[in-house]
């Protein structure tokens, strides 16, 4: 069973006449658009938008800390700008990152569906997202928030005076709007799949995303409740949140947490959902144990909602509660490594090719690695007395989130860009810029384990000496790595008009959305596809240039 | 063995309606009425669930304070006017009971009857909020909203006839017990406010026909919606107002 | 950059002299955190290894140009368990092995000495029993179990002392405590890593840990004159308990003697243990629980009373309580026999004996 | 594996006033009878007659005027779903709050 792939030569390709970027003109036709590919790319501008604002953020912390006194900015300016970078770097990028614009994209291609199956409700969640994100903008602009983006109580309902309520309020709508787009995918899996598509013929890359759906719909309810009640103590003093009045400040730690923990999976699974279908391409193989990757991305959704507490070790939770919690998130630490391992073996006896994505997937599943067992560390209990609230912490979560789910953004976008635009990004500057981003990313975010074993403190403006040199290699780490990200910001749009022509299947890719001209038709298919062999089948796109299934000339 | 498949296949009735005779309501991305349906449906059902987790935050406070503070709850409790209460449970029943029978009405595809249902269930929403506006009035006369006017007088006097007065640091904790009635039928009235605006609205389409011509969705899923507020109510009501009411 | 080289420079130079990756080991649980932290560091070292050597070895050797037909592979349900199991397996001794720790930090042996520390934005107030107060500093005698008894007068805080290897929150409204014992005197850093506000960064300070002389000297120096059981003492006059808690039969109030520690039967007929904790829901919400056999009668006490002079007051009662001062006459006799010659107030509150207006039943 | 949805017996299942006004009547009595009962002590199980009462109202609204009873698997799982999250919620915050060494519970 070995598969040589030879689709016809893609040189020849030309930009199809018409596609779902040129069916209509205007800026109307863009806002007002049902069309789940449009409001992707409506995604994509605005949430660079906010990753350039978070980095531009990051940025500045980094400056602040190459010294140890406070010199840059006062502590209080600190403190807004570190909350302002972890509020929309997680509310108004990470979280809506890929689902929200490579999932929105692909979801109801994959599936062999014409749109998700609400056109006007993911429309509108992307009006909620951009309101809730110019809320938070205003809060920033008109003076910022230093609560953290954890919003711990007492302190944000009693002893700030910034625009916490604002930031809340803009908070609660983009979590609206990621609730809107995880009803919309799950409903589309459910009741949109095309005719032979079968829950286990759906992509991996579906799988994840119903997974992750299913953390949004369920989990972000609470994190909007939680915020309402944070803003009703604020205004109009009510007492649920403060001791003063009896109420419990741990209470609000464990609603905040049963979305923010199940939410970090949020952040996560989606990038999961890319590496899948990245590396199944480029090793041109079926990805190895199918069904124990696809479940258990609905194992780590499922077991996400049980380990919350491991955010509250030492906030004077119960001790047997904690062991509970921290019995739970060994747990769930499993599937991830099941994924990881099960990637790995796809490569064994595959026929690879490094194209940037797969240099991105790799990176992925390195510093995923590190992040993730660096989670075991903060997971049992011992260590995590030593390890919580300091710069250890910081590094786990940059390595999962930026290390994992950023550069599996990165992967996506340049995987599917194609797809998304027609033309290729360029290759060589874009492995380029792939390699700079991981040793950017080493540089800035390793040293940052060390000076939390060391025991710096977290979210300090001003540090002791003995600090010092770590940090200065963090910062300089930062700048590397903001130039590996700028370089896509300006290579992708130049390749929007010089770009070589990528034709349909650019990757020679097994999925639905190959098989269809890119950029695809406003309608997806012309005709509804009927799926008639397993997803990742190289055998079937081996054989698809005798019988032609192509459902798009 | 995809379901999917056989709704492309032709000549099947889907819901009762011809799949190939494209009605004006079906959206192009659906393959067919039925289909449609059972999305928007089961979206609904899903858009419930958040709605189940987002009051769950706040009965998950109620639960943990009122086993903390059992006697304030006990005594904020008792101060709810409980024949308003009840009457307010019966009314957003019966607000239940009419929009059923809108949905039924919708299906038999009868204009007149439909509008009738859904002006009733406006009706009774409004006799809901109304009583619960009188509620709240009386809470405001008896400096009982959470904030710098609460007073504790009720509770350490025995001038209330319902409670013994409690310990002055007992009787600070009604304050959390009024939160959480505040918070609660608070989200809830929202809910029903929301829920009445849309019925104006739908009252206007349905005299337009809207719905009697087979696209009965609307009013299916606007039902589920007002029947989950009903359920929180069914809750909320014995666990805000029937607290140790025997004493 | 002409700005940041000197300074590049200049920290490379001292790092090269100090070079600190690595937090000095000053507590008795340092070592024992140290070698989770290695082992975790063992096994992430290793799951890297194993992921990056398959990965690179695939790389190379299935590469398009050496393997150009790739072959199909379904998987392997032996080895989806075998990757289940073993991580899992590790995992799981992780757990088992952080939550001893963690029971280890949490959990004082009997005889710990007890410091208090309040925390307040931004700010930490240390209580010593002695009756030494210090802001933003910690002394303590190595050798000696010390339990630290932390609460918040506002928003969250976090008492951190890296080198010990322990921290613990201190919340508003409830006391949280962590225990350890240090082992080499020296100075090292406290931190608050809770964020709490605008001068988080600056609610630092030092722990200075002495010989046991060293710190004897520094308590008999330092002392404000009062024990703080005896300062809770004189506010047990001043606020009016004595008038009920006279601890004769007859009182209207139960009596204080041995209640610290001891379990005490509520009128609901549980049991609760009367810690510190306890003692002061007493003290500010009477009403909470209520022992069997008394009728709630005890006025509320919130807003009447500083967090400090709940602290005395708490003392005060736990010194009524003979084992208790049992177990801080070892200590103070630990420090004692260091040097023979008897110093002044060092520990000595909490050992302070016949306290007048509490008799032995 | 897959949900059916089957076209044939997706045939809308109409529930008439009959139903419904069985299910009001029911509900309205109830209502009285949960009022009824919190006027009589009976210790620990007030509460737990007063939810047991509602949980009871609840199922029958989610059934009847919800038509849950005549709806496709899909959406029963799904209304199951939602109600073990829930409970997911409330036990596991209940591990801490009941356990609390400081015995507030
Ligand atoms: C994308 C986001 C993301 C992801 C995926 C994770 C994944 C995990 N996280 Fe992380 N976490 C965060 C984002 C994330 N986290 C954030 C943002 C915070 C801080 C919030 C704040 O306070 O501001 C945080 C904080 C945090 C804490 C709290 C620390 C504290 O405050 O004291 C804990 C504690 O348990 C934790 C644990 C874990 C665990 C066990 C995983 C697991 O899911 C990881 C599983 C993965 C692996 C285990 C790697 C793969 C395994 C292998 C390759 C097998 C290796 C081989 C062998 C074992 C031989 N995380
Ligand atoms: C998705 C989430 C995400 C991402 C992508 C990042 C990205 C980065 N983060 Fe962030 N971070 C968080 C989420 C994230 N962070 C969270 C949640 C917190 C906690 C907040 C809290 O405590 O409340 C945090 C906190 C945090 C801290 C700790 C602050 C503190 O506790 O005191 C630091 C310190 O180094 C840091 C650094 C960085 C850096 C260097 C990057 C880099 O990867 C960013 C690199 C990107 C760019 C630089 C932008 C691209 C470049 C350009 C657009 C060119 C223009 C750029 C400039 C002019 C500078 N972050
Ligand atoms: C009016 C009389 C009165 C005064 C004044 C009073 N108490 Fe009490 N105290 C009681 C009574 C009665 C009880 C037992 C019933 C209860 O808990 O309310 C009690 C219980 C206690 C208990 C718990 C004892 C146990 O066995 O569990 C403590 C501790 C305590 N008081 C401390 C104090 C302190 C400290 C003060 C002063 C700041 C004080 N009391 C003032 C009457 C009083
Ligand atoms: Cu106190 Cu940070
Ligand atoms: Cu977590």
């Amino acid at each position: 069973m070995s598969t040589i792939i030879s689709l016809p030569d893609q040189a020849t390709a030309r930009l199809p006449r018409k596609s779902f970027l040129n069916e209509e003109y205007g800026i109307k036709s863009w806002l007002l658009t049902g069309d789940h590919k449009r409001i992707a790319i409506l995604y994509l501008v605005s949430i660079t938008f906010f990753f350039v604002i978070g980095g531009a953020l990051a940025g500045l912390i980094r400056m602040e800390l190459l010294t140890p006194p406070s010199d840059l900015m006062a502590t209080d300016t600190y403190n807004k700008v570190f909350s302002m970078h972890g509020i929309i770097m997680i509310f108004l990028f990470l979280v809506p990152s890929v689902p929200a614009t490579i999932g929105n994209f692909l979801i109801p291609l994959m599936v062999g569906a014409r749109d998700l199956a609400f056109p006007k409700i993911n429309l509108l969640s992307w009006y909620l997202y951009m309101a809730g994100g110019l809320i938070i903008f205003a809060a920033m602009v008109l003076g910022g928030v230093d609560s953290g983006w954890t919003f711990t109580t007492p302190l944000s309902t009693h002893y700030l005076n910034t625009h916490v309520t604002t930031a809340a309020i803009g908070i609660f709508l983009a979590g609206f709007s990621s609730i809107f787009t995880g009803l919309n995918f799950i409903v589309t899996v459910h009741r949109m799949r095309c005719p032979g598509m079968t829950w286990f013929r759906l992509p991996l890359f579906v799988w994840s995303h119903y997974a992750t759906s299913i953390i949004m719909i369920l989990g972000t309810p609470v994190l909007a409740i939680t915020l309402v009640l944070v803003a009703l103590e604020r205004t109009l003093d009510i007492g649920v949140f403060d001791p003063s009045k009896g109420g419990d400040p741990l209470l609000f730690q464990h609603l905040f947490w049963f979305y923010s923990h199940p939410a970090v999976y949020i952040m996560i699974l989606p990038g999961m959902a890319v590496i899948s279908e990245v590396i199944s391409t480029f090793s041109r193989k079926r990805v190895f144990g199918y069904t124990a990757v696809a479940f258990s991305s609905v194992a780590i959704a499922v077991f996400g909602f049980l380990v919350w507490e491991h955010h509250m070790f030492i906030m004077g939770v119960s001790q047997y509660s904690a062991l509970v919690f921290s019995l739970l998130t060994m747990l769930v630490a499993v599937p991830s490594a099941i994924k990881i391992f099960n990637w790995t073996m796809t490569l064994y006896r595959g026929s690879i090719t490094f194209e940037t994505p797969m240099l991105y997937a790799f990176g992925f599943m390195g510093l995923f690695t590190i992040g993730g067992l660096t989670g075991v560390f903060l997971a049992t209990l011992g260590m995590d007395v030593h390890l919580t609230e300091t710069y250890f912490i910081v590094a786990h979560f940059h390595f999962v989130m930026v290390g994992g789910m950023l550069m599996a953004y990165l992967a996506g976008i340049h995987f599917w860009w194609p797809k998304m635009t027609g033309r290729m990004y360029p290759e060589a500057i874009s492995k380029v810029s792939a390699i700079v981003t991981f040793i950017g990313f080493i540089v800035t975010f390793f040293p940052q384990f060390l000076l939390g074993y060391l025991g710096m403190p977290r979210r300090y403006a001003s540090y002791p000496a003995d600090f010092q040199v770590l940090n200065v290699f963090s910062t300089a780490g930062a700048t590397i790595l903001g130039i590996g990200y700028l370089l896509p910001m300006l290579y992708l749009p130049w390749s929007l008009v010089y770009g070589a022509i990528a034709g349909d299947n650019p990757w020679q890719a097994t999925g639905l959305e190959w098989q269809i001209q890119s950029p695809p038709l406003t309608v997806n298919f012309v005709e509804i596809p009927v799926m008639d062999h397993e997803a990742y089948d190289y055998e079937w796109l081996a054989n698809k240039t005798v019988h032609e299934v192509q459902t798009v000339g | 063995m995809d379901s999917h498949s056989v709704a492309t296949a032709p000549g099947e009735l889907v819901g009762g309606v011809d799949p190939h005779s494209h009605p004006s309501f079906l959206r192009h991305h659906f393959e067919s009425v039925g289909q449609q349906r059972e999305a928007a449906s089961f979206g609904m059902w899903i858009f419930l669930l958040t709605e189940v987790m987002f009051f769950g935050g706040m009965f998950c406070a109620y639960l943990i304070f009122r086993n903390w503070y059992h006697p304030a709850f006990v005594a904020g409790s008792n101060t709810l006017d409980i024949t308003l209460g009840t009457t307010n449970t019966a009314v957003l029943i019966g607000s239940s009971f009419t929009m059923a029978m809108a949905v039924y009405s919708a299906e038999m595809r009868r204009r007149s009857q439909l509008i009738l249902f859904l002006t009733l269930t406006i009706v009774l929403g409004f006799a809901f909020l109304g009583i619960k506006a009188v509620e709240y009035h009386q809470k405001f006369v008896d400096h009982h909203i959470p904030g710098p006017n609460f007073s504790i007088q009720e509770f350490v006097h025995p001038s209330n006839p319902h409670a013994i007065p409690l310990s002055p640091d007992m009787a600070q904790k009604t304050q959390i017990y009024f939160s959480l009635y505040f918070a609660m039928t608070g989200m809830h009235a929202l809910h029903m406010i929301i829920g009445i605006s849309l019925l104006f609205f739908m009252v206007w389409r349905a005299s337009q026909n809207a719905y009697t011509e087979g696209h009965i969705m609307p009013v299916e899923n606007f039902g589920l919606y007002w029947h989950f507020v009903d359920i929180v109510w069914i809750f909320l009501f014995p666990l805000l107002y029937l607290i140790s009411r025997y004493r | 950059m002409s700005h940041i080289s000197p300074v590049l420079w200049q920290f490379l130079v001292n790092w090269f002299k100090n070079f600190a990756v690595f937090p000095p080991e000053a507590s008795t649980i340092a070592p024992y955190a140290d070698a989770l932290y290695f082992a975790l560091v063992g096994v992430t070292i290793t799951g890297l290894v194993l992921v990056f050597a398959m990965v690179t070895f695939f790389s190379i050797r299935y590469r398009k140009d050496r393997h150009p037909e790739a072959v199909q592979i379904e998987g392997s349900t032996v080895l989806e368990a075998t990757w289940t199991l073993i991580p899992l397996g590790i995992f799981l001794v992780f757990f088992v092995w952080g939550a001893l720790l963690y029971f280890r930090i949490y959990n004082a042996p009997p005889n710990a000495m007890n410091v208090y520390v309040v925390g307040k934005q931004w700010m930490w107030k240390v209580e010593h029993p002695g009756g030494q107060h210090e802001i933003n500093a910690l002394h303590i005698p190595a050798g000696i179990p010390i339990q630290v008894t932390l609460i918040s007068q506002d928003v969250f805080h976090s008492f951190s002392i890296p080198a010990f290897r322990v921290k613990r929150e201190a919340i508003p409204g409830r006391y949280t405590t962590v225990f350890f014992q240090a082992t080499r005197p020296g100075k090292y850093h406290l931190f608050c890593t809770q964020y709490c506000g605008t001068d988080h960064s600056g609610m630092v300070g030092w722990v200075y840990v002495m010989a046991p002389d060293d710190y004897r000297a520094w308590a008999a120096g330092n002392t404000s004159g009062a024990s703080l059981a005896q300062n809770g003492e004189r506010l047990f006059a001043v606020m009016g308990c004595n008038a009920c808690h006279t601890g004769t039969s007859q009182a209207r109030g139960p009596n204080l003697f041995g209640l610290y520690n001891s379990r005490v039967r509520m009128t609901d007929g549980s049991t609760m243990v009367a810690n510190e904790a306890y003692l002061r829901e007493k003290i500010l919400n009477p009403s909470l629980h209520v022992p069997a056999g008394f009728v709630p009668i005890m006025p509320n006490y919130q807003g009447q009373i500083s967090e400090s002079g709940l602290i005395d007051l708490v003392e005060y009662i736990k010194s009524l309580d003979s084992n208790y001062r049992l177990h801080q006459m070892m200590n103070k006799s630990v420090l004692d026999s260091a040097q023979p010659e008897p110093i002044g107030s060092a520990n000595q509150g909490a050992g302070a004996a016949p306290v007048p207006g509490v008799q032995k039943p | 594996m897959t949900e059916k949805i089957d076209p044939e017996h997706q045939e809308q299942h109409i529930v008439g006033p009959p139903v419904y006004l069985t299910i009001v009547i029911t509900l309205l009595v109830l209502t009285a009878v949960t009022t009824g009962v919190a006027f009589i002590d009976l210790g620990v199980f007030n509460p737990i007659i007063a939810l047991a009462i509602a949980c009871f109202k609840a199922s029958l609204v989610v059934l009847f005027f919800m038509h849950i009873k005549y709806s496709s698997r899909l959406l029963k799982m799904t209304v199951l779903c939602g109600l073990f999250t829930f409970m997911l919620l409330m036990t596991l915050t209940m591990t801490d709050y009941i356990s609390r060494a400081w015995g507030m519970w």
